[in-house]
């Protein structure tokens, strides 16, 4: 058996969220989900989590796992044998109930960085051609699965909650950096803006928090270097010339 | 909805390691100024004449200059690996892999560094 | 329109700063502050110095290397003080009080040089 | 509360999605609403693997994807739905192609393929091993763009209205607040997805709970083929995590308890170094999983604390390969189940995997009730027929999700009467029955859990790789058992707040009526054909069974005449 402290908030009932403990079975094979689904099923019907995967590709199931943000789906409680397990929500978001966060805030962010493919001109009858090393320039970004641990992770999102966060500014270099886009221009403004790349500063945690190895603080640098150089060259170029 | 919101506080960067590194790396800035300064001084007396650069020789010999100056270099170092850290993930070349972008900046800064060495003590 | 927003001219200045000064401040710094004073190596004489100081191409490095370190601080400072102490509400002094140091530190720095 | 819109799309995955925005486009003056009890981007659809079949590579042809889509699913298939799904099937995917979706490509920048199972060609897009995931992102960042769908996130639909045969919109529960809201709409089209929940061992994701297959079924339009659940012949013990048939199209080999590659006793072609189309490893899912069992009939599998097990062999094909064209599978494997396979084998078991039943629709998602449309895996149109074929459901998703949505679209063009208030009325009581569900429930002596356990236990056993006359009875009997008890389910929680034990029970409520009927179409079919086999009846029976069933909300089942356009029924042959 291995202590799970699970936090609770039942709003409505707590002014704040309180810690409630519960012995669950440790068993090689269970991740920290396992031992929720549980709780949930054999020991306390009441505590409520988000989760559907359960193999790391879905996003749901982001927590706060002894101070660290995971996927509890892809974190194992023999990794904190012998116990006890703390599992938080999600940092740096509301607190709907227990387990469960609002990420509405990155939901109407994402949409302002035009994650989709602008295409100028005519799109072939059939595939763009487009290389495996052209593909390579922005694969890493569109491994994204939207888990919002990146987000828990960046002292700025606490802090600032208008920064654009992690997660989005790197789906936004993903169209980018894709050779079928010429979509750049257009999300200059929301990308570069202050609450865009500029707001980071590259604390780097929403890298090593990502589960999924899109290293969004490179994607933010990179961004403000390509930004920085074509604001140089419409500062030093007369209009007409720039395209 | 009557969500619950996470209070941030004022002290959330000794809550993790890592932050607490970050925060130190900002801080680097102001010895990086604290050089400036530093550097201005000299060139200063130097400019002076030769009594004046004595008299600067003697107050950097001073204890609290010596420790200040102590951390700062600690400070500047942690700058400098911290930067050249991040440079390969900013710094993107086409076929070139990150870790040659890498080796390139310690490169460069043992290459200046010798360089500078060289002509100051000619 | 945000495309005008001074942030990215800002960060460049900070970005060459920040080079600037890990590339060039840890030798000076390690000579000037530590191995002449602590007489690790003996200190170049004032001749040299003022050889080398006089030198226009020395005064150019020095004074490019001041300017952007003084903005490099600036920028980091600003941030470390909206992020580590909650400062954002008070940006705009704090705009005004570190890229106006940075200002004045390197009118300052020119100043120095040129008479040296 | 009560809100309006024209078209209701019940569920945010890859066909609700790519319906969606079908009907943005054939009609920008719609107003679209997308209801997901998950944000879209978290659907089912985000797990598939391996891959999307159309005909695009050099030296294939739509008749041969028709023929092997045909074929594969023992003929009991809509041929003239698989014409039309052969023919559009590359066009969507282009489409995707040109949406951004990042399909993996040959040295020249042109889209490549890989072979699948019981494909003849090969002819399956894939986007490394995350095709679906790339697929259900770049249509979901699509969709943003149209700025005019709204999107009803995490809302939970738990009531067709329906007023003279004629769908009126939705019941549905917000999560995070718990208010239920009546949303009316001139046509709904479901795409909620599968049932693999009903089993105890799945690849499917918790949310897959046939949720829209009962609502329908609730709503009057009868449930198509129930019986036909496909088992995929690699899954990872304990956790039921697929891994994709894409390892065995790169070469991988399936070796039992001695090593030995077993496929070859079982009419399935003889090995050979090199993968060979249509052929052992890359026979189609049925005759894999039921090869299984007759491995372990012969006491030929390993046994381990979750079943018997064989192995899936990819050491062979290297570190380069699996790095390039199967990342995810080695990530799951050191994930899950802590091996490696570029040195070591990975232990797999057949598992439920797809359901190639559901709401019975025609050629272009509509079902029996006017105004009510199904697309993706939640319908039948049917272009799988006794058994899928592995990456011919991508595809679907797409072309029946675009059909669908053209063909709603069209319909609510036409229409010109609002709802009659006995809608609102039955939106009440909907919210009142909700209401009930919280209040009356406290003083329930049954779990929710146990109940789902002992269900799950029954379809297995009962309704398993191999059933017979026997084992449905005693399955059936079952089920009424539980469905009696779920009147005394508790709910321990009260609260309106992102209640997911009150999901459970709905859920649970819904998975009962699906079992019922997948166990009362399998009793009645006396024959075996594709993925239903049963032992006492083994042999296929064209004269009587080749025919989809039907079975209503009473459980009474009929059936309907398949549609045979080029293909006249044969014999089907792998590896020969
Ligand atoms: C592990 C795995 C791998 C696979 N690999 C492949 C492959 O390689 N190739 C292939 O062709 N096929 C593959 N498949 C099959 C294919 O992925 C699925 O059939 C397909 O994704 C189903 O898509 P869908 O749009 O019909 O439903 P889903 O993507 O499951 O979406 C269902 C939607 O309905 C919503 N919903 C459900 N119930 C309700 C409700 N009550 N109220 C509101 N909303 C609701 C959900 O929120 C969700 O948005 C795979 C399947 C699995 C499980
Ligand atoms: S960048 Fe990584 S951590 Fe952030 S949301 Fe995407 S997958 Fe999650
Ligand atoms: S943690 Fe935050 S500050 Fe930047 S590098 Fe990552 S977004
Ligand atoms: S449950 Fe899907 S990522 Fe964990």
């Amino acid at each position: 058996m291995i202590k799970m402290e699970v936090t609770r908030f039942r709003p409505g009932e707590d002014d704040a969220p309180i810690v409630q403990s519960y012995e669950v079975p440790l068993r090689k094979e269970w991740a920290v989900l396992d031992g929720l689904n549980y709780i949930k099923d054999q020991l306390d019907g009441t505590l409520s989590y988000r989760w559907s995967c359960r193999m790391g590709i879905c996003g749901s199931c982001g927590m706060t796992v002894n101070g660290k943000p995971q996927l509890s789906c892809a974190t194992f409680l023999t990794d904190y044998a012998p116990g006890p397990v703390r599992v938080e929500p999600l940092r740096n978001f509301p607190v709907i109930r227990d387990l469960v966060v609002d990420i509405s805030d990155f939901m109407t962010k994402l949409p302002k960085v035009k994650p989709w493919l602008i295409h100028d001109g005519e799109v072939p009858e059939d595939e763009f051609l487009q290389t495996p090393r052209e593909m390579d320039e922005y694969k890493k970004y569109s491994m994204c699965i939207n888990c919002m641990l990146c987000y828990s992770a960046c002292p700025v999102y606490a802090l600032e909650p208008e920064f654009l966060g992690p997660a989005a500014i790197a789906l936004g270099q993903r169209y980018n950096l894709d050779s079928r886009d010429d979509g750049a221009l257009e999300r200059r403004d929301v990308l570069a803006s202050a609450a865009g790349a500029w707001a980071c500063t590259f604390v780097g945690e929403c890298s090593t928090a990502c589960p999924k190895g899109v290293d969004p603080a490179g994607a933010i640098q990179r961004y403000k270097l390509t930004a920085a150089v074509s604001a140089l060259k419409d500062f030093l170029l007369p209009r007409g010339a720039r395209r | 909805m009557s969500a619950y919101r996470q209070p941030v506080s004022a002290f959330w960067w000794l809550r993790q390691w890592s932050y607490l590194l970050f925060v130190l790396r900002e801080l680097s800035s102001v010895f990086v100024a604290w050089f400036v300064v530093y550097l201005l001084l000299l060139v200063a007396a130097v400019g002076d004449g030769a009594r004046a650069y004595e008299d600067f020789l003697a107050w950097s010999g001073h204890g609290w200059v010596l420790v200040l100056n102590l951390v700062a270099t600690a400070f500047v170092l942690l700058h400098a690996v911290t930067w050249f850290a991040l440079a390969p993930r900013a710094i993107v070349v086409p076929r070139v892999p990150p870790w040659a972008v890498l080796v390139a900046h310690y490169a460069a800064w043992a290459l200046l560094s010798a360089g500078v060495a060289w002509v100051v003590l000619r | 329109m945000s495309r005008r927003s001074p942030e990215p001219l800002v960060w460049l200045l900070f970005s060459g700063g920040g080079m600037a000064a890990a590339l060039l401040v840890p030798v000076l710094l390690v000579l000037f502050g530590l191995a002449f004073p602590l007489g690790w190596l003996p200190a170049p004489d004032h001749a040299h110095l003022l050889a080398l100081v006089g030198h226009p191409i020395t005064k150019l490095v020095l004074f490019g290397l001041c300017a952007l370190a003084l903005f490099h601080w600036a920028h980091r400072f600003r941030y470390t003080l909206y992020d580590g102490l909650k400062l954002k509400q008070a940006s705009t002094l704090i705009i005004v009080v570190c890229y106006g140091a940075a200002l004045a530190g390197s009118a300052g720095a020119a100043a120095v040089l040129l008479m040296a | 509360m009560t809100t309006f819109h024209n078209i209701v799309v019940v569920g945010g995955g890859g066909a609700g999605l790519r319906a969606a925005t079908a009907i943005a486009e054939a009609n920008p003056l719609l107003s679209v609403a997308i209801v997901s009890k998950v944000y879209p981007m978290r659907s089912h659809t985000v797990s598939a693997e391996g891959g999307a079949a159309a005909v695009i590579a050099d030296g294939d042809s739509l008749d041969e994807h028709a023929y092997d889509t045909v074929s594969g699913g023992d003929w009991l298939v809509e041929q003239d739905a698989v014409e039309a799904f052969v023919e559009e099937a590359p066009r969507e995917l282009l489409r995707l192609e040109h949406q951004g979706c990042p399909w993996s490509r040959k040295p020249d920048g042109r889209i490549a393929v890989r072979a699948f199972g019981g494909m003849k060609k090969k002819r399956t897009w894939f986007a490394a091993d995350k095709t679906g995931f790339h697929m259900l992102h770049t249509l979901f960042q699509t969709a943003l763009s149209y700025s005019d769908i709204v999107r009803y996130d995490e809302w939970f639909v738990t009531k067709l209205l329906i007023d003279e045969g004629r769908v009126h919109g939705v019941v549905a529960i917000e999560l995070a607040t718990g208010r239920v809201e009546t949303i009316i709409a001139n046509a709904v089209i479901m795409c909620t997805g599968g049932c693999g929940r009903v089993f105890p061992f799945t690849t499917n994701a918790n949310i897959k709970t046939g949720d829209g297959m009962a609502l329908a079924q609730r709503a009057g339009a009868p449930l198509k083929d129930m019986e036909f659940v496909q088992y995929h012949p690699t899954g990872l013990p304990f956790t039921g995590i697929l891994i994709t048939e894409a390892t065995r199209a790169e070469g991988g080999w399936l070796l039992n308890k001695d090593g030995y590659r077993y496929l070859q006793d079982y009419d399935l072609g003889k090995p050979t170094p090199e993968p060979v189309l249509r052929s052992m490893e890359l026979g189609p899912r049925d005759r894999l999983s039921q090869a299984f069992m007759h491995e372990h009939a012969k006491g030929r599998t390993i046994e381990t604390p979750y079943g018997p097990i064989v192995h899936l062999d990819l050491r062979h094909l290297g570190a380069h390969v699996i790095d390039t064209k199967l990342p995810f599978v080695r990530e799951l494997c050191s994930k899950y189940q802590n091996i490696d396979p570029v040195k070591e084998l990975i232990p797999v078991r057949p598992v439920v995997h797809y359901m190639m039943g559901g709401i019975h629709t025609d050629i272009n998602g509509a079902t029996p009730v006017e105004g009510l449309y199904a697309a993706g895996e939640v319908a039948c149109v049917s272009i799988n027929g006794a058994n899928r074929l592995g990456s011919n459901s991508l595809p679907e998703l797409l072309v029946f999700g675009a059909r669908a949505g053209e063909a709603a679209a069209e319909y609510v063009r036409s229409l010109r009467t609002g709802p009659r208030n006995a809608v609102y009325a039955q939106g009440n009581d909907e919210e009142r029955r909700l209401r009930a569900e919280l209040d009356q429930r406290r003083k329930g002596t049954e779990r929710i859990a146990d109940l789902r356990t002992e269900m799950q236990a029954t379809m297995e056993e009962g309704a398993g790789i191999y059933r017979d006359g026997d084992s449905l009875e005693k399955a059936a009997v079952k089920l009424h058992e539980l469905r009696e008890r779920f009147d005394r389910a508790a709910i321990d929680d009260h609260s309106s707040t992102f209640n997911t034990e009150l999901i459970s029970l709905l859920e649970l409520d819904f998975m009962l009526d699906i079992a019922q009927s997948i166990v009362a179409c399998a009793g009645k079919r006396t024959e075996s054909r594709g993925a239903h086999q049963r032992t006492d009846f083994p042999k296929r029976d064209d004269e009587h069974f080749l025919s989809h069933s039907l079975v209503h909300r009473s459980g009474e089942v009929e059936y309907l005449p398949v549609t045979i356009t080029r293909w006249p029924p044969g014999e089907r042959v792998y590896g020969r």
